[in-house]
């Protein structure tokens, strides 16, 4: 059955350093609030994994949490490249980044095949590609049936999956929906998953076949309203297109970024006041 | 009327390609622009399919990313990313796919990837999303990209998505079928050759030269027997293009002001 | 797009002599209106797919449309065994039946491979089991990763499937819900697709996330209101217990089933008539 | 009060295995019964996963299938088939599963497929269901049969569920973990042997006599060192039961009165 700690206090618990995490969402639902107090409490020696790595990724990389990424696109959506990523990749600032490249399909299939228990996943992909080049957790099978070439990847199990939802009920059954991403695999596939949510409700009224994660799954359910600022939330916030526009000047110089992350996040007691700073800020 | 900017002609010559009916998985940028506007033009019936879902998605407006609420909302249905590429892609119903890329080859083999060596790159790229699988198992490929000699390059750094590989039957060869069908740049339409599949030019934008596009291109470019000129826009395409994309400011504006 | 045709118009289009067919459903949407047509059409040597086969192909079976069946489960669910597919392999009558047996997990894995375009499909299973001994489509493949030793599984995909619904809108979009089995990969993994619906209406009014296939996966929509009888349909009607328990008795036997399905299944000329007819029998 | 009669026995027995909180899959019959006990008795907690696709489910009634709808209409969540078995069953997220089978071996193999040679069987069964995976993936299982001479036998004619193969580590061995923790029959209840892994008998129930137990077994059935007689059903645990199939006998008659 689920707990339901403080956001601090789950994080304290759950994540420590080198650990293999993962903090989905694709556009939608990102756990923002989880991965600033990941930030905040000086984790280090992380592996990250994600589909999509966007501006939290790039604050954890550029904060210097990161040891290794797992991921298959690493931008700022509908604005450009990750400029603390880049910097890691191409100057090793903070310190140098391991990466790991997938394809959208192939770790959402190495997700699931950790979710399903198996050891691999296959898919038809990375033929004539250079990725498996550079990527030994990628090999080709033969298929005994059809001869054909199939790409199988290796199941990844993270240590943490930490993923924002719309409801949780008072046991911890966790209902979300819209863009679901990967993000039922990816807290299945987890060894702990931890779930932020706008609401705690008394009945989820899910329609049926819905996207639930029973309360059994689920480590940790912390109540965080907004916590996927600046991503949305299906039926309850807009994205704030801004905030990720304006990451791109913010993070282009160590300098400016680091000051950034100091005022905002650092000093911020909580993501309630995060917002609040940059609220005053933008004013 | 004439269109804006060499932006909007990509999506126009783009646009022009997609049947009505067809399906087709759209990524953000010209493609999504250019899927929307046949969509609204001469498409009504066209499928749309982004690979962060949503299936059949109609939006009024254009989404700024792949997973955009409006996306979902306007959609048949919505569905998780690993179903969007296993059953939808992978499961062989996807007609076109629209790829862009920082680099092409002359065999149509795309680099999103790295610029320079991949352990110490020049330029770091975010890297493969979901192009490989879009290269390797939609029916046909659209391939958006700005005429650079510096974008379409006699061999890419490194292949992040497969084209022909290394021309003629290769990438048959390897086991893969459909493949890109057309590269649309800003100043013409390239296409692979018949038995060498080496990209040629097609068509040529309204006042383009023969010499401008060779000029702009990384490798020795040649023309197909008939290169023709493109059709400029018609009214009813700038017309449609036009309200769609005041359309996308007056949202995203309203959105800003409710966020802030 | 989908078609609208007539139930009989649709069989006949879509179901040859021959063909590799499924008609799916888990105790729940049994698509008995569809099968019915086919017998009544007089279809031959089809192969017949379910993960749990039960009355329905039972009927098949005794009146000869059957060459080869492959399932998991051949039973009558909560009563006891299928009595004509019994009388087919142990004698032979109405003639031999060919089967290719499966477990439900590796038979909805090899629908998941059929559906997703995958020459095979991959689990844990089988070892130790007979069941590979007998059906050449099982083999094992070791991991490249871990070593381990998986089943692998021939993709199925049936030459048609055909599944009962709730709802379809004017365009041909199928809405189902509740226990959903293996439906929508079942239908997603055929070159054609036919849907019997409870309703056809304006909008679908589905809940995001729904279990839903888009009019184009969809050759064709026929509206057969109470089509699943005697299993149920969610929110529509109840499982008619007694028809599963009566089934018992008449297929017992040779004449008592023959003279039932002449009496009840061949003389009537829809649907409706059919289950007209058993009421009249039961009163 | 006493027991109806051995099945109710055997429920009874079976569901005082079932800890709170512990995920069973269950199939239909005795299992569904002997976890519906358990779950309104001494493990309110305890989570239901059928095949057909319902988790978390809180039936008042016993369903007569596995896939009725009050399995739907009360459960946390409904997937599909293929996600019951690939996220769940095989994800080892299931504590217990319940299995029956048509003959068992002294190692606790199952056969539910056929009596004599699978080409030409004396009795074609209905077959494998879900049962090979949940013998293999549950962290245990429990297997509830009839006692007679020709279900508990020396060999089974077809491993259809893999227990403990030939005994000893064979099942290690070939890979699997879990395996069969108990099997209740309706004369007392056999627990695989530390070591050979051989069935022996644990409980006997009350007025069952050893003779009697080996009389009704296929092998030279031996005993565990330390023998105890099976306590006899509470009146809480009874009271429980026949609710439940008091319940059930309503709502099916119901149902009948409903229907035609």
């Amino acid at each position: 059955m689920a707990h339901f700690p403080s956001l601090s206090e789950a994080i304290r618990e759950l994540v420590h350093d080198g650990d293999t995490i993962a903090l989905e969402g694709f556009t939608h639902l990102i756990p923002y609030a989880a991965g600033h107090e990941i930030i905040k409490q000086g984790r280090r020696d992380l592996t990250i994994v994600r589909l999509t790595p966007d501006l939290l990724y790039d604050q954890m990389i550029g904060m210097g949490c990161v040891r290794k990424m797992i991921f298959a696109w690493g931008g700022n959506p509908g604005v450009g490249m990750l400029h603390r990523f880049r910097d890691a990749i191409e100057n090793g600032w903070p310190h140098a980044l391991e990466i790991e490249e997938l394809s959208h399909a192939a770790l959402s299939v190495a997700l699931t095949a950790g979710a399903s228990g198996l050891p691999m996943g296959i898919l038809r992909g990375f033929i004539g590609s250079d990725l498996p080049k550079y990527n030994k957790n990628i090999k080709f099978i033969t298929c005994p049936f059809s001869g054909d070439k199939l790409a199988a990847v290796r199941a990844i199990n993270p240590d943490v999956s930490i993923i924002h939802a719309q409801k949780a009920d008072r046991k911890g059954n966790v209902l979300l929906w819209g863009i679901i991403g990967v993000q039922k695999e990816c807290a299945l596939a987890a060894k702990n998953c931890l779930v932020t949510v706008e609401e705690i409700v008394d009945e989820l009224d899910a329609p049926p076949n819905a996207c639930i994660l029973p309360s059994w799954t689920v480590h940790s359910v912390c109540h965080v309203p907004g916590g996927a600022f600046p991503s949305y939330v299906h039926d309850y916030y807009e994205r704030n297109n801004a905030a990720y526009i304006e990451w791109d000047a913010i993070s282009k110089s160590r300098e400016t970024f680091s000051q950034w992350m100091e005022t905002h996040i650092m000093k911020a007691k909580n993501f309630e006041q995060f917002k609040e700073s940059l609220s005053a800020h933008s004013t | 009327m004439p269109v804006s900017n060499t932006v909007d002609f990509m999506t126009i010559v783009a646009a022009r390609r997609l049947r009505n009916h067809c399906t087709c998985f759209v990524g953000i940028g010209i493609p999504s622009k250019a899927a929307n506007l046949a969509r609204l033009t001469h498409a009504p019936d066209i499928v749309l399919i982004y690979e962060s879902g949503p299936i059949g998605t109609k939006p009024d407006v254009l989404p700024l990313s792949i997973g955009d609420g409006v996306l979902a909302e306007t959609a048949d249905t919505v569905v998780s990313t690993p179903e969007i590429f296993s059953y939808w892609l992978q499961g062989g119903r996807v007609d076109v796919g629209f790829l862009g890329a920082a680099q092409i080859d002359k065999f149509a083999n795309l680099n999103s990837t790295v610029i320079g060596d991949y352990n110490s790159p020049k330029v770091r790229l975010p890297g493969a999303g979901g192009a490989p699988e879009i290269a390797a198992l939609a029916k046909e490929t659209l391939i958006i990209i700005p005429h650079e000699k510096r974008k379409l390059v006699e061999r890419v750094d490194f292949i992040t998505s497969a084209g022909y590989l290394d021309g003629g039957d290769a990438r048959e060869k390897a086991g893969l079928k459909g493949g890109p069908s057309m590269v649309i740049t800003d100043l013409g339409v390239l296409v692979p050759e018949e038995e060498t599949k080496e990209l040629v030019v097609q068509q040529l934008y309204p006042g383009v030269s023969r010499d401008e596009i060779k000029e702009a291109t990384g490798w020795d470019l040649r023309f197909a027997e008939e290169v023709s000129e493109t059709e400029p826009p018609t009214e009813t395409e700038i017309n449609a293009l036009n309200q769609l994309l005041e359309r996308t400011r007056i949202a995203r504006e309203k959105q800003q002001n409710v966020l802030r």
